[in-house]
């Protein structure tokens, strides 16, 4: 999961870390869709005092962090990478057909992806693996659509330092137009309008040494702050 | 042969006996419609890493099985091959090799498609795909100036299943996530629910069935002992 | 409900009887749809030792007979008409668009239509009433397209006597080329291939009388018999 | 406005209460969506003349009483008009004078439009329609040498629905069949669900929960002594 440091590089943001910068945004009352690999992270990082549903496409709603002790998980409840996670009161079970009528037609507040490649017109590429014979597209093309918001959340290179963040996708798109926010181990940008915009750096990181790392070319306007996490 | 194998991911919704009891009839040449196509015997114990090992179903089998064994033609699906590198599966492996040929759509369009045939629905437009690879070759169409794909029904022959309860009409209920089992009742001609337990008619209470007994054609109830080897003759 | 008879004609059979003939056909482990009108008749008639399972397109499937002492009835166990029937046990409740997508998605074995008019082809008119402003579809397109068997269960001839089995239906359609038996008030007809063909006549109806109230002509077997119950 | 009128023609499952408060507050121009027109107020005893006048519920109001009052401009519907001769039902009478316009279509592609809206699909080709007036301007495509009416999704601001129980989530369950309250739930900008009690969350249990809570945005609890004139102030 961790992105081994170019030595002279600032620490980069644990995914734990991460994912209470994703999470912090989440309004009272917002349903939200946590992807497989780092997304989940968020399901153990809900920002305390807000009622968040949260969606996994399997057919749950509602439910609650993952449960660390696994014998006294109930096997049936589990999230998308099947994880055992907690029943909360009012959770829902629902059928696949169902799970994804409620993403397609628009009942979600925000979907949370990871990603391969982000580009500055929102697009999205996160299903085809280097050197596999084919893709993965799971639940990623339904819910970036569907979604209110979709934010990815993602490392901000590859594990040989190949930029992620790009002017534009090489790999096949997953769905085109459909990233607003991006939250990266190195910081947290807004997507619009064909520009990605630089909101806050991780400790110890400046705007400067992060563009370096980035293929777009960031907007970096006057009131960048460091990452907060509430 | 076409055949919709249910649940997702999980040992506790994967209808492991049917697949088992489909890798001893040795039928080959199968389409699998499966919203992964699995990680087999060998990878099994990867699924659910944290289960403890005397959770863990001795009669776990995925359409992945079919793969190893050289049963399939094609698979349609959302997960095609692993996410890690270290870890090939066999479907991957047909894949590399070009002896199986593949189908990748999003889970909500392959869903929307499986109920579509379910409820009698031909195609439908869905704003999901267009501008991906999913949608080459397919009729894009503007509705209310959004770009939409046309995706067809799939059918299959035989739906294979896992649910909790039955009772003697094949209503049925799931312990859990519903996930594609429910999905994918009634959408084929024949559908076999694999379950823990037939209950008495009336049991079943008529606000709380999910999959209503004429979808279902068969219902087999899982062995109390599970059988860890599909080889073993039943 | 019952049509006047002519002085000159025997008897016509009682909707009753009608609904005996029509449900003595529904095998073991029918699913059966009944429309509005005197097709809900066919719900008391149900042919003893045989389960069939009624489905009403409200979201009701499985029930039993219409409930004769009202104060015993669940007034939330209603089949269309808005009848209280009994619950069975292994009973169903749907959505209407459960229930249409297992009426669609043929998944039931007969439905028995009401009607206006019949045609030859097997067409079915049974939606505009003569000087309403707008027709009446209820599900009748639905049924009639999905279910494996279409039967039409009329009076043979409007109440002043206009013939309602014809050549070619003038009144719109519900639905084309979906009926295959058709049961009235005077006899049992299948129609197949472009024709009517006489079946069975209700007791003291010769096929030559039948004929006199029938627009359409139609085929009259060798082996034409008295209209059976069982 | 559009607005989806929930139930199926029976006091029981009619949301009388919500039906009320749209006729106390007026609006005009309203279209309405409803599976039968209805009957009024003057004939809804009409309705279940089976049902003991004890067990009448004094509070009964369907879409009807929107004609009667002049607040509709259309009606799109499956039952537009009585059966009957002798009884003349609202919505007929304003179609006869010409003040309401209507479209009329089968019940399955009724349910199925309103369907599609809640999940996001524009439109679908159904084998239902095809020879009769119902796909007149509309396009017809063959699959599978059968032809096949394109339909459109049914948006609506408000969806107006009757349910039985509710939690703070929104979370909904019907008694008796679920008729359109359960399909127009979530195919409204706004879902209103009129229900007999709010019960504390967790007494819905994740299995047996009909409508989810995403899908619902407002809850209103019936009141309980009935309120049988919809010109009462509350």
């Amino acid at each position: 999961m961790s992105v081994p440091s170019n030595r002279n590089e600032p620490e980069r943001l644990h995914p734990t870390v991460m994912a209470m910068v994703v999470a912090r945004d989440f309004e009272d009352g917002f349903v939200v869709n946590l992807g497989v690999g780092l997304p989940l992270e968020c399901a153990n990082a809900m920002p305390p005092g807000r009622e968040i549903l949260l969606h996994s496409e399997l057919g749950l709603l509602g439910f609650g962090p993952v449960i660390g002790d696994h014998t006294k998980a109930d096997p049936y409840v589990t999230m998308v990478g099947n994880l055992p996670v907690e029943a909360l009161p009012g959770m829902v079970f629902l059928s696949h057909d169902e799970s994804f009528a409620m993403i397609r037609g628009k009942h979600l507040d925000v979907c949370v992806l990871g990603g391969l490649q982000v580009d500055v017109e929102g697009n999205l590429a996160n299903t085809q693996f280097e050197g596999k014979p084919a893709g993965n597209l799971g639940g990623a093309p339904d819910l970036a659509y569907g979604a209110k918001q979709t934010v990815v959340m993602m490392h901000h290179t590859t594990t040989d330092g190949t930029p992620k963040v790009v002017t534009r996708c090489t790999l096949p798109l997953t769905a085109p137009r459909c990233v607003s926010r991006l939250v990266t181990d190195v910081g947290v940008f807004d997507i619009r309008g064909g520009q990605i915009i630089l909101r806050e750096c991780a400790p110890g990181w400046t705007p400067e040494q992060i563009q370096g790392i980035t293929e777009a070319r960031l907007v970096i306007p006057n009131d960048i702050r460091e990452v907060r996490l509430m | 042969m076409t055949v919709h194998f249910g649940g997702f991911a999980s040992p506790f919704n994967t209808p492991s006996y049917l697949v088992a009891a489909v890798a001893r009839r040795g039928v080959k040449g199968l389409t699998a419609i499966s919203t992964s196509m699995g990680r087999g015997v060998k990878h099994r114990d990867s699924q659910s890493p944290w289960l403890p090992p005397e959770l863990r179903p001795q009669d776990f089998f995925d359409v992945a099985l079919m793969a190893e064994l050289g049963q399939l033609k094609k698979g349609i699906t959302t997960f095609a091959v692993g996410a890690r590198h270290d870890l090939i599966y066999p479907f991957e492996e047909r894949l590399a090799d070009g002896s199986v040929e593949v189908e990748v759509l999003g889970q909500g369009s392959l869903a929307e498609r499986i109920r579509a045939a379910r409820a009698g629905i031909a195609a439908f437009y869905t704003p999901v795909g267009p501008g991906t690879d999913v949608a080459k070759g397919k009729e894009v169409r503007d509705f209310d100036g959004i770009p939409h794909v046309l995706e067809t029904a799939l059918h299959a022959d035989f739906a294979l299943i896992r649910a909790w309860k039955a009772d003697r009409y094949g209503n049925l209920i799931y312990r859990g996530p519903r996930t594609f089992n429910e999905t994918m009742a009634g959408a084929a001609r024949i559908t076999i629910a694999e379950v823990d337990e037939v209950v008495p008619l009336g049991d079943l209470k008529p606000d709380q069935i999910h999959t209503a007994g004429v979808y279902v054609q068969r219902v087999v109830v899982r062995p109390s002992t599970p059988v860890s080897d599909w080889t073993t003759p039943l």
